[in-house]
């Protein structure tokens, strides 16, 4: 924001307290997030609204086809629901249907995951409805050093991007160079380098993963464990050559299964790089059903490292 | 107006019950017994009761994220819904829903919700199946001053009209939608808005139990006579923040107190009871005594009430699959 | 509707002229689907709304939460992003949420489908959405046959059942019984047997795969060719069976290919009968673009049967 | 008021434009020239070019799925528009669009749009753009009656007036959306509505250019000057079918035709014009001349231009993916 004044940020409480009596700056969004940013930029940059997201995220769109660069904040991606058009129909359709005359530098933040409690209207990961519809980005950061390289790329991408940001994971404490840095959409990352298995997965999915391959090294099985950072674009290359040298996939999502991320890298996968595959792909996802309140529930839910470990004795006694 | 001692009695003991219970709630949530996101409505009782003494068994509602008092006003029962933000199996909705989730069809309670504005359609559709089925039982929908600028409540009213359907739309303004100010986040003049939509208006000290119950009385008679929505706007106030956790510091310092001193609801129908000579002190203190011993056995019982099974999580997905 | 006063329609113009001084059932719906009905049952079963889905969507949840089972038209399914949440975080939760004590008798029909130079706006083909939301049951029927024995089934169903009507087949005649039958979901219908292939579609997309069977029996490539009927539930099995038969699977859908139902059809079949494949699997969709609007991009666009018959022929060659 | 000769000439030739290549689209597609959904709006002349003729370059506009009009009047090139209706490369949107998605934003046009309602907060975004960054342009958004009840507009004019946003709101009401009429379908009072969002709120006879050019003008210079939204209420009649291909039974016979012999916008302005002395009969009729020849070139150049390519498919999803 600094660096460029067509920056702004734009939702419900980023501020928090605009125009009341107490503090202006009462909240910085939900979680904080953005807390300190109205101080520094005022009201005029870092802009609360009311509770009308089709309204402000389309203010959002109208405001980035025509110059500015808008960090709308939905919340929680619950509420996409509330705003779906200007995204379904709007943001990503702008710059085909004008036949390219027309640029769309908006990043849409917002929260998505369950192990809060939350239930099931603000628990949810929707990235795989996001991923289908064309002209969208679509990115999640498995980690603080990765939320803030691809949420600089995001802010500098002239695309509609849409960020989630797993709220279980503002707590967590990472390595973060305070200078600038971007990390590209579509570029996979290695966590880790094995030949047994690929494991693919997105955001805190990652990291959940990474505990079951430690496990897994404790029995020699090496697992080749891919951060995948955008869903779209996707690094489709990087997974195909590791399946191409493992020879077995598993997939690890929070997302409903159902025409799912899981479901639409297993597919690739089994297209393009079928020659390769010696057992059946593996897919770690919750149950298809809405997320359940009960702690309990929602533990039985959430995908965890035992059930990679599963996923991966499952691919590697295939055929044995 | 003339309130019965009976009457009174019903809705002092049903003020008095949404108070302790959102007090032990917030007990129970800072020493971490509580799942979940929870949002309180102690403070604005006057509102819901005032509102739900002049409904019907087969009227319906709906409600909001901070629904406890409106469920609990219309029926909902008190040991479920402590079982419930316990995340207990015998819980009102069996461990699933939550606190922000509350529902009991069978007494027209088409559920809390937790997305600001969806209640409003829903309570719509339950008045259009009044209509439908020519039954006189309304439908009310409880909204926050923050639900009223969201498309789908915006949308409703004007349907509402068209259809000429029998809903009442409440209005509970206290002030803030999360840590924003209903005065900087409504444009233009609350009721106008809604007589803009053809809708008649009203605004009601939602403080004073007798100007609701009263208020909300002569609409909902016109309502059921067939004379299409009504919009009531009540002036409320919150005392805990938004959600358990924020520290509210939006609001000015003291404000809170001031109010609690000056202003609140139970406080000021304990007042009018009183003077009115219908109950006594002691009958209130008697009230004010079981209620708590009746939150205080439904804490106990949701302690002890069994926790959902792992299997649970695939049922009631689908009615039939 | 005659059999049960429950039973009410609710949408834009399914009248058409309700309240106005020339003909009160112009339209019947914009396909004038719906023509004829509020002649019979009058404005209390056959409601026209204003232009407001989100209220009047919720309206008809709202509705079958409290015992009416209304039939919702949403005109085109592309208008979903309006009215999104009251699908999503309503409908398809009530049930679940409130642990099994509400049914959601609803069904919403729409409109899906390219083919009429209706743009991106207009044309989508949303499925893969509805299908990946825990709670929905989605169907798209492939002839007049099936779409009213889907429909009554719809109609007698206890679960939100999101109906999907492709417009290019509203003039399609076909042999169609007077009486009332229904068709169970989740069944899929063999339209061809096969054994060399198996190719899957939904809607229009199984007339098309037709085409491509017809010719590919003159050049004594046998395809089984399932019409799935429903996406959710999905007939799992028999899709399974088919494969263990024929080793090949080739798969048509309209909707966009990442995160869409092609892929989730592939996706099962990798993890649920790997051992039985002996191809990479073949989907055949549109490219991930927005809807262009010129019919040569348009047919461009849109899988035909020569694109089914080179999926087969892929599939067929793999491996020999 | 008092409009200039030349201004005068310039408004006259914008209407006649529009109306003259709607005419010439209806026919086109009764012959079967042209793909796609096709709405018209001849009839609602003074409505767009009233608006428009007070804007700047840099003023921004949106529109709806009917809306050759308003981009034709806020400066789309004719030539690129009939190519676009004709599907090619050449067209405004390289054959991508359609009529429905005209759009130029080197012109502040946001673009027609298949979505009721959606161009509203678009706009509003637009109206953003130029208080953020200090400009002085403002927008306008043109919306049907039956947009008037969508979630997104009645938000956005809530937005709009809470962000004191630059943007005037034209609700064009031609009586109808789609089928359905606005008395019908409009809950409430319009301006009122309107009002209740704190939005000043004005009628116009919307086939009578004068009087739209100067309503328009007086709200424009208010917003311009800062005093935020405003809103603007035409009086409108459309003279084809809903879309091409609506035979239109839901309004009385004889309509249409009645109207266009009483209350035509353009037989309204060409008697103003002629009366005033500004310019005579043989100026306005070499005006009709030259549009018309302009549109038959158009037409022409369109029929001759080239189809996309097959690979244009791939093109323009993503600005670099
Ligand atoms: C559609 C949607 N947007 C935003 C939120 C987040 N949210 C929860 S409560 C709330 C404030 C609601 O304000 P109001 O309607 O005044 O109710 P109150 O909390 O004051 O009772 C917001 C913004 C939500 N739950 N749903
Ligand atoms: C969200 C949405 N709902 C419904 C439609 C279908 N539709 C297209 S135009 C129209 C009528 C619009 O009426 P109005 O706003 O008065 O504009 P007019 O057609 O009269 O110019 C409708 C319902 C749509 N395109 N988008
Ligand atoms: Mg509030
Ligand atoms: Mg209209």
């Amino acid at each position: 924001m600094r660096r460029d004044d067509r920056v702004i940020l734009i939702g419900e409480d980023i501020a928090g307290g605009t125009g009341g009596k107490g503090e202006e700056d009462a909240w910085g969004g939900v979680m904080g997030v953005t807390k300190g940013l109205y101080k520094e930029f005022g009201a005029g940059r870092v802009i609360d609204t009311p509770i009308s997201e089709m309204s402000y995220i389309g203010t959002a769109v109208g405001a980035a086809a025509t110059g500015l660069r808008p960090i709308a904040e939905l919340m929680f991606c619950d509420f996409l629901g509330c705003c779906f058009d200007q995204i379904l129909n709007q943001a990503a359709k702008f710059r085909y249907m004008f036949g390219g005359k027309v640029s769309m530098p908006l990043v849409i933040r917002m929260q998505c995951g369950a192990g809060f409690s939350a239930a099931a209207q603000h628990s949810q990961s929707l990235h795989a409805l996001l991923t289908h519809i064309p002209g969208l980005k679509v990115v999640m950061p498995s980690s603080p050093y990765e939320a803030k390289g691809l949420l600089i790329e995001a802010i500098r991408d002239n695309d509609p991007v849409m960020f989630f940001e797993n709220k279980l994971m503002y707590d967590d404490v990472g390595e973060v160079p305070d200078e600038d840095y971007t990390i590209p959409f579509g570029e996979a990352a290695l966590r880790t380098d094995g030949e047994d298995v690929t494991i693919c997965a997105l955001g805190r999915m990652v990291n959940l993963a990474e505990q079951a391959v430690v496990q897994l090294r404790k029995r020699n099985i090496e697992a080749t464990l891919i951060d995948l950072r955008s869903t779209s674009p996707l690094d489709v290359e990087t997974i195909c050559e590791s399946v191409e040298e493992t020879g077995r996939l598993v997939i690890v999502d929070e997302g409903s299964p159902r025409c799912g991320f899981a479901a639409d890298v297993a597919a690739l996968v089994a297209s393009k790089a079928f020659g390769a595959l010696q057992a059946p792909i593996e897919m770690v996802t919750p149950p298809h059903t809405p997320i359940p309140f009960a702690p309990v529930l929602e533990q039985e839910y959430l995908p965890n490292p035992e059930r990679v470990i599963m996923a991966v004795d499952k691919v590697m006694a295939y055929g044995r | 107006m003339q309130l019965n001692r009976e009457d009174l009695h019903d809705a002092y003991r049903r003020m008095v019950l949404v108070r302790e219970f959102e007090n032990q709630i917030h007990r129970l949530n800072e020493k971490g017994e509580l799942p979940g996101f929870i949002h309180l409505s102690a403070g604005q009782e006057a509102s819901c009761v005032g509102i739900c003494m002049n409904l019907q068994e087969d009227d319906y509602i709906t409600s909001t994220h901070r629904g406890h008092g409106h469920v609990l006003a219309k029926g909902c029962d008190l040991v479920e819904m402590m079982d419930e933000v316990f995340a207990k199996r015998t819980g009102i909705c069996h461990g699933k829903g939550g606190s922000m989730h509350m529902a009991d069809l069978e007494k027209g309670i088409l559920g809390a919700n937790g997305i600001v504005g969806a209640g409003v359609p829903l309570a719509a559709g339950a008045a259009l199946t009044s209509k439908t089925l020519g039954k006189d039982s309304i439908s009310v929908v409880f909204f926050g001053d923050g639900a009223y600028n969201e498309g789908a409540t915006l949308e409703t009213m004007n349907l509402a009209k068209v259809l000429n359907l029998p809903l009442l739309f409440a209005l509970e303004d206290n002030g803030w939608g999360e840590a924003t100010p209903s005065s900087y986040a409504i444009g233009g003049d609350i009721l106008k808005r809604a007589e803009g939509f053809g809708i008649p208006a009203q605004a009601v000290d939602g403080h004073d139990y007798c100007a609701v119950y009263e208020a909300a009385g002569d609409m909902i008679s016109q309502i059921r006579a067939g004379g299409g929505p009504r919009f009531l706007h009540l002036d409320v106030y919150r005392y805990f923040g938004h959600f358990e956790g924020d520290a509210a510091t939006y609001r000015p310092k003291g404000e809170v107190e001031k109010h609690q001193k000056e202003r609140d609801c139970i406080m000021i129908l304990r007042a009018y009871i009183i003077e009115s000579g219908l109950l006594a002190e002691s009958d209130l203190h008697k009230i004010h005594k079981e209620v708590l011993s009746e939150v205080e056995a439904a804490v106990d019982h949701a302690r002890k009430a069994p926790s959902p099974e792992a299997s649970d999580i695939l049922t009631n997905v689908y009615a039939t699959y």
